[in-house]
Protein backbone atom coordinates (compact mmCIF):
# COMPACT_ATOMS: atom_id res chain seq x y z
CA UNK A 1 0.00 0.00 0.00
CA UNK A 2 0.98 3.83 -0.98
CA UNK A 3 0.72 6.62 1.65
CA UNK A 4 -1.64 9.52 0.67
CA UNK A 5 -0.81 12.38 3.19
CA UNK A 6 -3.34 15.53 2.48
CA UNK A 7 -3.02 18.74 3.95
CA UNK A 8 -5.35 21.53 4.83
CA UNK A 9 -8.05 21.68 2.72
CA UNK A 10 -7.16 18.44 1.16
CA UNK A 11 -7.54 17.09 4.01
CA UNK A 12 -10.72 18.73 5.06
CA UNK A 13 -12.02 17.76 1.68
CA UNK A 14 -10.91 14.29 1.68
CA UNK A 15 -12.17 13.89 5.61
CA UNK A 16 -9.08 11.98 6.60
CA UNK A 17 -5.35 13.39 7.23
CA UNK A 18 -3.26 10.19 5.82
CA UNK A 19 -4.71 7.18 3.47
CA UNK A 20 -3.50 4.09 1.92
CA UNK A 21 -4.12 2.97 -1.84
CA UNK A 22 -2.95 0.74 -4.28
CA UNK A 23 -1.72 2.04 -7.34
CA UNK A 24 1.39 1.60 -9.97
CA UNK A 25 1.62 5.99 -10.58
CA UNK A 26 0.66 8.66 -8.43
CA UNK A 27 -1.68 9.20 -11.17
CA UNK A 28 -3.40 5.66 -10.66
CA UNK A 29 -3.31 6.45 -6.49
CA UNK A 30 -4.82 9.62 -7.27
CA UNK A 31 -7.49 8.40 -9.08
CA UNK A 32 -8.55 5.86 -6.45
CA UNK A 33 -8.35 8.96 -3.94
CA UNK A 34 -11.13 11.14 -6.14
CA UNK A 35 -13.27 7.74 -6.14
CA UNK A 36 -12.90 7.42 -2.74
CA UNK A 37 -13.23 11.04 -1.31
CA UNK A 38 -15.70 12.55 -4.21
CA UNK A 39 -16.51 15.89 -5.88
CA UNK A 40 -14.75 18.41 -3.37
CA UNK A 41 -11.40 16.48 -3.13
CA UNK A 42 -11.44 16.73 -7.11
CA UNK A 43 -11.70 20.36 -7.09
CA UNK A 44 -8.84 20.62 -4.04
CA UNK A 45 -6.76 18.40 -6.35
CA UNK A 46 -7.45 20.16 -9.59
CA UNK A 47 -5.09 23.08 -7.87
CA UNK A 48 -2.79 21.26 -6.07
CA UNK A 49 0.51 19.98 -6.18
CA UNK A 50 1.51 16.87 -5.53
CA UNK A 51 5.01 15.80 -4.66
CA UNK A 52 7.01 12.18 -4.16
CA UNK A 53 8.37 11.76 -0.81
CA UNK A 54 8.96 15.29 0.09
CA UNK A 55 10.14 16.26 -4.02
CA UNK A 56 8.08 17.59 -6.82
CA UNK A 57 7.46 15.01 -9.24
CA UNK A 58 5.37 14.11 -12.54
CA UNK A 59 2.00 12.46 -11.84
CA UNK A 60 3.45 9.33 -14.24
CA UNK A 61 5.81 8.61 -11.98
CA UNK A 62 5.92 4.82 -10.38
CA UNK A 63 4.97 4.52 -6.74
CA UNK A 64 5.51 1.24 -4.05
CA UNK A 65 4.47 0.50 -1.13
CA UNK A 66 6.90 2.22 0.99
CA UNK A 67 6.25 5.70 -1.18
CA UNK A 68 4.69 8.72 0.64
CA UNK A 69 2.98 10.57 -2.55
CA UNK A 70 1.41 14.35 -0.32
CA UNK A 71 -1.31 16.46 -1.82
CA UNK A 72 -0.48 20.25 -0.87
CA UNK A 73 -2.94 22.89 -1.66
CA UNK A 74 -1.90 26.58 -2.73
CA UNK A 75 -0.32 27.53 1.03
CA UNK A 76 -1.62 30.88 2.37
CA UNK A 77 1.86 33.00 1.72
CA UNK A 78 2.32 36.27 3.39
CA UNK B 1 9.37 18.57 16.61
CA UNK B 2 13.23 20.44 16.59
CA UNK B 3 15.97 19.73 15.00
CA UNK B 4 19.32 21.87 16.53
CA UNK B 5 22.55 21.80 14.77
CA UNK B 6 25.54 23.95 16.44
CA UNK B 7 24.23 27.33 14.47
CA UNK B 8 21.11 25.71 12.82
CA UNK B 9 17.89 25.70 14.60
CA UNK B 10 14.48 25.04 13.06
CA UNK B 11 11.26 23.89 14.20
CA UNK B 12 7.59 23.44 13.75
CA UNK B 13 6.07 23.20 17.34
CA UNK B 14 2.56 23.32 18.59
CA UNK B 15 3.99 25.50 21.96
CA UNK B 16 3.89 29.52 22.31
CA UNK B 17 6.70 30.98 20.89
CA UNK B 18 9.53 32.70 22.89
CA UNK B 19 11.14 35.54 20.42
CA UNK B 20 13.78 36.81 22.95
CA UNK B 21 14.43 32.97 24.01
CA UNK B 22 15.29 32.47 20.46
CA UNK B 23 17.17 35.60 19.86
CA UNK B 24 18.94 34.80 22.79
CA UNK B 25 19.90 31.86 21.21
CA UNK B 26 20.85 33.33 18.42
CA UNK B 27 23.90 36.17 19.92
CA UNK B 28 27.01 34.56 19.93
CA UNK B 29 30.32 36.62 20.92
CA UNK B 30 31.40 36.58 17.45
CA UNK B 31 28.41 38.27 15.77
CA UNK B 32 27.58 41.82 16.95
CA UNK B 33 24.24 41.92 14.43
CA UNK B 34 20.91 39.66 15.80
CA UNK B 35 17.80 40.60 13.07
CA UNK B 36 14.82 38.95 14.46
CA UNK B 37 11.85 38.76 12.29
CA UNK B 38 8.05 38.03 14.73
CA UNK B 39 4.82 36.83 12.83
CA UNK B 40 1.99 37.82 14.45
CA UNK B 41 -1.91 37.67 13.79
CA UNK B 42 -3.33 41.16 12.63
CA UNK B 43 -6.94 41.64 12.91
CA UNK B 44 -7.59 42.62 9.09
CA UNK B 45 -9.00 39.64 7.09
CA UNK B 46 -9.19 38.31 3.79
CA UNK B 47 -12.62 37.63 4.65
CA UNK B 48 -15.24 40.15 5.66
CA UNK B 49 -14.09 40.11 9.75
CA UNK B 50 -12.36 40.72 12.90
CA UNK B 51 -9.49 37.85 13.36
CA UNK B 52 -9.19 37.14 16.70
CA UNK B 53 -7.28 33.89 15.71
CA UNK B 54 -5.43 32.14 13.14
CA UNK B 55 -5.05 27.93 12.97
CA UNK B 56 -1.96 26.52 11.50
CA UNK B 57 -1.55 23.02 9.77
CA UNK B 58 0.62 21.22 8.56
CA UNK B 59 3.10 17.82 8.13
CA UNK B 60 6.54 18.47 10.46
CA UNK B 61 8.24 16.43 9.22
CA UNK B 62 8.10 17.53 5.51
CA UNK B 63 7.52 20.83 6.97
CA UNK B 64 10.51 21.08 8.95
CA UNK B 65 12.58 19.64 6.13
CA UNK B 66 11.59 22.80 3.97
CA UNK B 67 12.91 25.01 6.53
CA UNK B 68 16.26 23.70 6.98
CA UNK B 69 16.54 23.92 3.19
CA UNK B 70 15.77 27.46 3.72
CA UNK B 71 18.38 27.92 6.32
CA UNK B 72 20.92 25.85 4.16
CA UNK B 73 20.06 28.37 1.04
CA UNK B 74 20.52 31.28 3.42
CA UNK B 75 23.85 30.02 4.43
CA UNK B 76 24.95 29.41 0.82
CA UNK B 77 23.88 33.42 -0.10
CA UNK B 78 25.53 34.73 2.98
CA UNK B 79 28.91 32.28 4.45
CA UNK B 80 29.16 35.24 7.13
CA UNK B 81 25.89 34.08 8.92
CA UNK B 82 25.97 33.09 12.58
CA UNK B 83 22.67 31.12 13.91
CA UNK B 84 19.96 30.73 11.75
CA UNK B 85 16.63 29.65 14.11
CA UNK B 86 13.34 29.25 12.18
CA UNK B 87 10.87 28.28 14.26
CA UNK B 88 7.17 28.16 13.38
CA UNK B 89 3.99 27.29 15.18
CA UNK B 90 1.30 24.91 14.36
CA UNK B 91 -2.69 24.79 16.04
CA UNK B 92 -4.45 28.09 17.27
CA UNK B 93 -2.19 31.04 17.24
CA UNK B 94 -4.12 34.06 19.21
CA UNK B 95 -3.52 37.98 18.64
CA UNK B 96 -0.34 39.17 20.40
CA UNK B 97 0.98 35.52 19.86
CA UNK B 98 3.87 34.88 17.45
CA UNK B 99 2.91 32.54 14.46
CA UNK B 100 6.40 32.43 12.80
CA UNK B 101 10.00 33.99 14.09
CA UNK B 102 12.96 34.19 12.35
CA UNK B 103 16.21 35.32 13.82
CA UNK B 104 19.56 35.79 11.92
CA UNK B 105 23.13 36.70 13.80
CA UNK B 106 26.06 37.80 11.88
CA UNK B 107 29.40 40.04 12.12
CA UNK B 108 27.76 43.06 10.70
CA UNK B 109 23.79 43.94 10.20
CA UNK B 110 23.98 44.38 6.42
CA UNK B 111 23.70 40.20 6.01
CA UNK B 112 21.84 39.87 9.21
CA UNK B 113 18.90 42.01 7.54
CA UNK B 114 19.33 40.72 3.80
CA UNK B 115 19.47 37.13 5.50
CA UNK B 116 16.50 37.49 7.87
CA UNK B 117 14.63 39.07 4.96
CA UNK B 118 15.51 35.92 2.58
CA UNK B 119 14.16 34.01 5.25
CA UNK B 120 10.91 34.65 6.14
CA UNK B 121 10.10 35.74 2.22
CA UNK B 122 11.23 31.83 1.57
CA UNK B 123 9.70 30.64 4.29
CA UNK B 124 6.76 31.95 3.19
CA UNK B 125 6.82 30.44 -0.48
CA UNK B 126 8.69 27.33 0.18
CA UNK B 127 7.34 26.01 3.25
CA UNK B 128 3.75 23.80 3.47
CA UNK B 129 1.54 25.78 5.57
CA UNK B 130 -1.97 26.18 5.62
CA UNK B 131 -3.71 28.95 7.71
CA UNK B 132 -7.61 29.34 9.20
CA UNK B 133 -8.84 32.66 10.39
CA UNK B 134 -10.62 32.56 13.16
CA UNK B 135 -13.17 34.83 13.99
CA UNK B 136 -16.59 34.81 16.44
CA UNK B 137 -18.67 32.69 15.08
CA UNK B 138 -16.94 30.87 12.19
CA UNK B 139 -13.80 30.22 10.31
CA UNK B 140 -12.53 29.83 6.89
CA UNK B 141 -8.94 29.03 4.88
CA UNK B 142 -7.14 32.38 4.39
CA UNK B 143 -7.85 33.36 0.50
CA UNK B 144 -3.97 34.00 -0.44
CA UNK B 145 -3.40 30.94 -2.34
CA UNK B 146 0.40 30.47 -3.60
CA UNK B 147 2.08 27.76 -5.20
CA UNK B 148 4.58 26.01 -2.97
CA UNK B 149 8.18 26.87 -4.87
CA UNK B 150 12.26 25.91 -3.39
CA UNK B 151 13.74 28.17 -2.04
CA UNK B 152 17.03 28.02 -4.08
CA UNK B 153 14.82 29.52 -6.86
CA UNK B 154 13.43 32.83 -4.72
CA UNK C 1 15.42 58.08 31.51
CA UNK C 2 13.02 57.05 28.87
CA UNK C 3 9.88 58.61 26.65
CA UNK C 4 7.35 56.61 25.82
CA UNK C 5 4.82 58.24 24.01
CA UNK C 6 1.34 55.86 22.82
CA UNK C 7 3.29 53.79 19.95
CA UNK C 8 7.46 55.49 20.17
CA UNK C 9 9.40 54.85 22.93
CA UNK C 10 12.93 55.98 22.67
CA UNK C 11 15.14 55.62 25.49
CA UNK C 12 19.09 56.20 27.04
CA UNK C 13 19.87 53.39 30.02
CA UNK C 14 22.22 52.61 32.20
CA UNK C 15 19.91 49.17 32.95
CA UNK C 16 20.16 46.23 30.99
CA UNK C 17 18.12 45.85 27.22
CA UNK C 18 15.73 43.18 27.45
CA UNK C 19 14.83 42.72 23.68
CA UNK C 20 12.09 40.19 24.07
CA UNK C 21 10.32 42.61 26.28
CA UNK C 22 10.11 45.61 24.19
CA UNK C 23 9.72 43.13 20.99
CA UNK C 24 6.58 42.56 23.30
CA UNK C 25 5.79 45.93 23.82
CA UNK C 26 5.67 46.58 20.17
CA UNK C 27 3.38 43.74 19.21
CA UNK C 28 -0.10 45.17 18.36
CA UNK C 29 -3.54 43.57 17.14
CA UNK C 30 -3.07 45.54 14.01
CA UNK C 31 0.36 45.14 12.78
CA UNK C 32 1.09 41.90 12.05
CA UNK C 33 5.30 42.13 11.33
CA UNK C 34 7.62 42.89 13.88
CA UNK C 35 11.27 43.16 12.98
CA UNK C 36 13.62 43.68 16.23
CA UNK C 37 17.13 44.45 15.84
CA UNK C 38 20.38 44.07 18.52
CA UNK C 39 23.57 45.27 18.35
CA UNK C 40 25.63 43.43 20.59
CA UNK C 41 29.80 43.55 21.53
CA UNK C 42 31.68 41.76 19.08
CA UNK C 43 35.01 40.21 20.41
CA UNK C 44 36.68 41.89 16.86
CA UNK C 45 38.17 44.90 17.65
CA UNK C 46 39.16 48.45 15.89
CA UNK C 47 42.87 47.50 18.23
CA UNK C 48 44.82 44.44 18.39
CA UNK C 49 42.69 42.67 21.13
CA UNK C 50 39.88 40.47 22.12
CA UNK C 51 37.39 43.16 22.90
CA UNK C 52 35.72 41.32 26.69
CA UNK C 53 33.36 44.16 27.01
CA UNK C 54 32.28 48.11 25.86
CA UNK C 55 31.84 51.34 27.14
CA UNK C 56 29.27 53.43 25.87
CA UNK C 57 28.84 57.91 27.14
CA UNK C 58 26.84 59.81 26.15
CA UNK C 59 24.47 63.16 26.95
CA UNK C 60 21.06 61.33 27.58
CA UNK C 61 19.16 64.42 26.68
CA UNK C 62 21.00 65.15 24.33
CA UNK C 63 20.97 61.68 22.68
CA UNK C 64 17.19 60.54 23.21
CA UNK C 65 16.16 63.57 21.48
CA UNK C 66 18.41 62.51 18.71
CA UNK C 67 16.77 58.98 19.14
CA UNK C 68 13.20 60.72 18.83
CA UNK C 69 14.33 62.39 15.45
CA UNK C 70 15.19 58.99 13.95
CA UNK C 71 11.65 57.15 15.03
CA UNK C 72 10.12 60.72 13.91
CA UNK C 73 12.08 60.33 10.33
CA UNK C 74 10.92 56.84 10.03
CA UNK C 75 7.03 57.53 10.64
CA UNK C 76 7.83 60.37 7.98
CA UNK C 77 8.40 57.74 5.97
CA UNK C 78 6.90 55.03 6.74
CA UNK C 79 3.32 56.41 7.53
CA UNK C 80 2.15 52.75 8.23
CA UNK C 81 4.41 51.83 11.25
CA UNK C 82 2.88 50.62 14.38
CA UNK C 83 5.62 50.97 17.22
CA UNK C 84 8.80 52.06 17.25
CA UNK C 85 11.44 51.58 19.97
CA UNK C 86 14.79 52.51 19.96
CA UNK C 87 16.85 52.20 23.30
CA UNK C 88 20.65 52.32 23.77
CA UNK C 89 22.64 51.57 26.76
CA UNK C 90 25.27 53.50 28.64
CA UNK C 91 27.93 52.47 30.80
CA UNK C 92 29.69 48.63 30.30
CA UNK C 93 28.06 46.43 27.95
CA UNK C 94 29.74 42.93 28.36
CA UNK C 95 29.46 40.10 25.35
CA UNK C 96 25.92 38.70 24.33
CA UNK C 97 24.42 41.67 26.16
CA UNK C 98 22.40 44.49 23.75
CA UNK C 99 24.25 47.76 23.78
CA UNK C 100 21.21 48.99 21.16
CA UNK C 101 17.67 47.34 20.27
CA UNK C 102 15.84 49.08 17.86
CA UNK C 103 11.89 47.60 17.49
CA UNK C 104 9.34 48.59 14.44
CA UNK C 105 6.03 47.01 13.79
CA UNK C 106 3.82 47.16 10.71
CA UNK C 107 1.12 45.65 8.69
CA UNK C 108 3.18 43.99 6.76
CA UNK C 109 6.82 42.67 6.95
CA UNK C 110 8.22 45.29 4.33
CA UNK C 111 8.05 48.48 5.86
CA UNK C 112 8.59 47.14 9.19
CA UNK C 113 12.16 45.95 7.46
CA UNK C 114 13.25 48.52 5.90
CA UNK C 115 12.03 50.99 8.64
CA UNK C 116 14.15 48.75 11.23
CA UNK C 117 16.96 49.20 8.84
CA UNK C 118 16.27 52.78 8.55
CA UNK C 119 16.45 53.22 12.26
CA UNK C 120 19.14 51.39 13.03
CA UNK C 121 21.43 53.09 10.60
CA UNK C 122 20.51 56.63 11.51
CA UNK C 123 20.69 56.03 14.81
CA UNK C 124 24.48 55.24 14.67
CA UNK C 125 25.30 58.18 12.49
CA UNK C 126 22.88 61.05 13.97
CA UNK C 127 23.15 60.02 17.66
CA UNK C 128 25.54 61.23 19.96
CA UNK C 129 27.32 57.83 21.34
CA UNK C 130 31.14 57.74 21.59
CA UNK C 131 32.26 53.92 22.49
CA UNK C 132 35.23 52.71 24.37
CA UNK C 133 36.92 49.18 23.74
CA UNK C 134 37.69 47.12 26.47
CA UNK C 135 39.74 44.26 26.38
CA UNK C 136 42.28 42.17 29.53
CA UNK C 137 44.71 44.71 30.71
CA UNK C 138 43.45 48.04 28.50
CA UNK C 139 40.89 50.18 26.47
CA UNK C 140 40.61 52.46 24.13
CA UNK C 141 38.47 54.38 21.90
CA UNK C 142 36.95 53.18 19.51
CA UNK C 143 38.68 54.16 16.00
CA UNK C 144 35.57 54.82 13.41
CA UNK C 145 35.56 58.33 13.60
CA UNK C 146 32.55 59.91 12.16
CA UNK C 147 30.75 63.21 11.64
CA UNK C 148 27.22 63.10 12.65
CA UNK C 149 24.14 63.60 10.74
CA UNK C 150 21.00 64.39 11.05
CA UNK C 151 18.38 61.54 10.56
CA UNK C 152 16.52 63.60 7.91
CA UNK C 153 19.43 64.15 5.76
CA UNK C 154 20.10 60.09 5.68
CA UNK D 1 27.97 81.58 32.83
CA UNK D 2 27.77 79.60 29.43
CA UNK D 3 27.81 76.04 30.22
CA UNK D 4 29.87 73.49 28.24
CA UNK D 5 29.37 70.20 27.40
CA UNK D 6 32.73 67.81 27.11
CA UNK D 7 31.35 64.43 25.38
CA UNK D 8 33.08 61.32 25.17
CA UNK D 9 36.96 62.10 24.02
CA UNK D 10 36.50 65.46 24.78
CA UNK D 11 35.27 64.94 28.30
CA UNK D 12 38.65 63.03 28.43
CA UNK D 13 41.03 64.88 27.52
CA UNK D 14 39.36 68.25 29.47
CA UNK D 15 39.76 66.19 32.69
CA UNK D 16 35.55 67.49 32.81
CA UNK D 17 32.04 66.60 31.44
CA UNK D 18 30.54 69.85 32.50
CA UNK D 19 32.32 73.33 32.83
CA UNK D 20 31.23 77.22 32.46
CA UNK D 21 32.64 79.75 30.64
CA UNK D 22 31.76 83.52 30.39
CA UNK D 23 32.00 84.66 26.30
CA UNK D 24 29.90 86.40 23.68
CA UNK D 25 30.15 84.04 21.33
CA UNK D 26 31.11 80.47 20.60
CA UNK D 27 33.90 81.31 19.40
CA UNK D 28 35.32 83.18 22.70
CA UNK D 29 34.05 80.13 25.17
CA UNK D 30 36.15 77.36 22.96
CA UNK D 31 39.17 80.19 23.17
CA UNK D 32 38.66 80.29 27.02
CA UNK D 33 37.83 76.31 26.94
CA UNK D 34 41.74 76.15 24.91
CA UNK D 35 43.37 77.98 27.29
CA UNK D 36 41.78 76.52 30.53
CA UNK D 37 42.35 72.64 29.11
CA UNK D 38 45.69 72.78 26.99
CA UNK D 39 46.92 70.69 24.05
CA UNK D 40 45.30 67.42 24.30
CA UNK D 41 41.60 69.16 24.05
CA UNK D 42 42.87 71.14 21.79
CA UNK D 43 43.79 68.42 18.95
CA UNK D 44 40.07 66.48 19.67
CA UNK D 45 38.42 70.06 19.31
CA UNK D 46 39.74 70.42 16.21
CA UNK D 47 37.95 67.74 14.49
CA UNK D 48 34.65 67.97 16.55
CA UNK D 49 31.71 69.49 15.94
CA UNK D 50 30.37 71.95 18.04
CA UNK D 51 26.25 72.33 18.72
CA UNK D 52 24.67 75.41 20.76
CA UNK D 53 21.72 73.72 22.57
CA UNK D 54 20.85 71.05 20.77
CA UNK D 55 21.66 71.97 17.10
CA UNK D 56 24.44 72.83 14.98
CA UNK D 57 25.48 76.24 14.73
CA UNK D 58 28.81 78.56 13.50
CA UNK D 59 31.13 78.96 15.39
CA UNK D 60 30.47 82.96 15.19
CA UNK D 61 26.64 82.86 17.04
CA UNK D 62 26.22 84.61 19.76
CA UNK D 63 25.78 83.08 23.17
CA UNK D 64 24.21 84.02 26.85
CA UNK D 65 24.16 82.81 30.14
CA UNK D 66 21.10 80.35 29.66
CA UNK D 67 22.80 78.50 26.76
CA UNK D 68 24.38 75.24 26.35
CA UNK D 69 26.94 74.82 24.11
CA UNK D 70 28.38 71.02 23.62
CA UNK D 71 32.17 69.61 21.88
CA UNK D 72 31.09 66.36 19.91
CA UNK D 73 34.13 64.97 18.47
CA UNK D 74 33.13 62.06 15.57
CA UNK D 75 30.93 59.32 17.26
CA UNK D 76 32.33 55.51 16.68
CA UNK D 77 29.44 54.53 14.56
CA UNK D 78 28.42 51.21 12.39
Amino acid sequence: MTTLLLLGPAREAAGVARDEFVGATIDEILDAAIARYGEAFTRVLAVSQVWLNGEATSRDAPVGPQDEVVVLPPISGG
Amino acid sequence: MAAERALDWVAISPDPLDAGALERWARRPAYGAVVTFCGTPRTSSTHDHDVVALEYETEPTLAEARLRAVSDEARRRWPELGAIVLHHRVGSVALLESAVVVVVSSPHRDAAFDAARFCIDALKRSVPMWKREVWVGGSAWSEEGQTIVSARDL
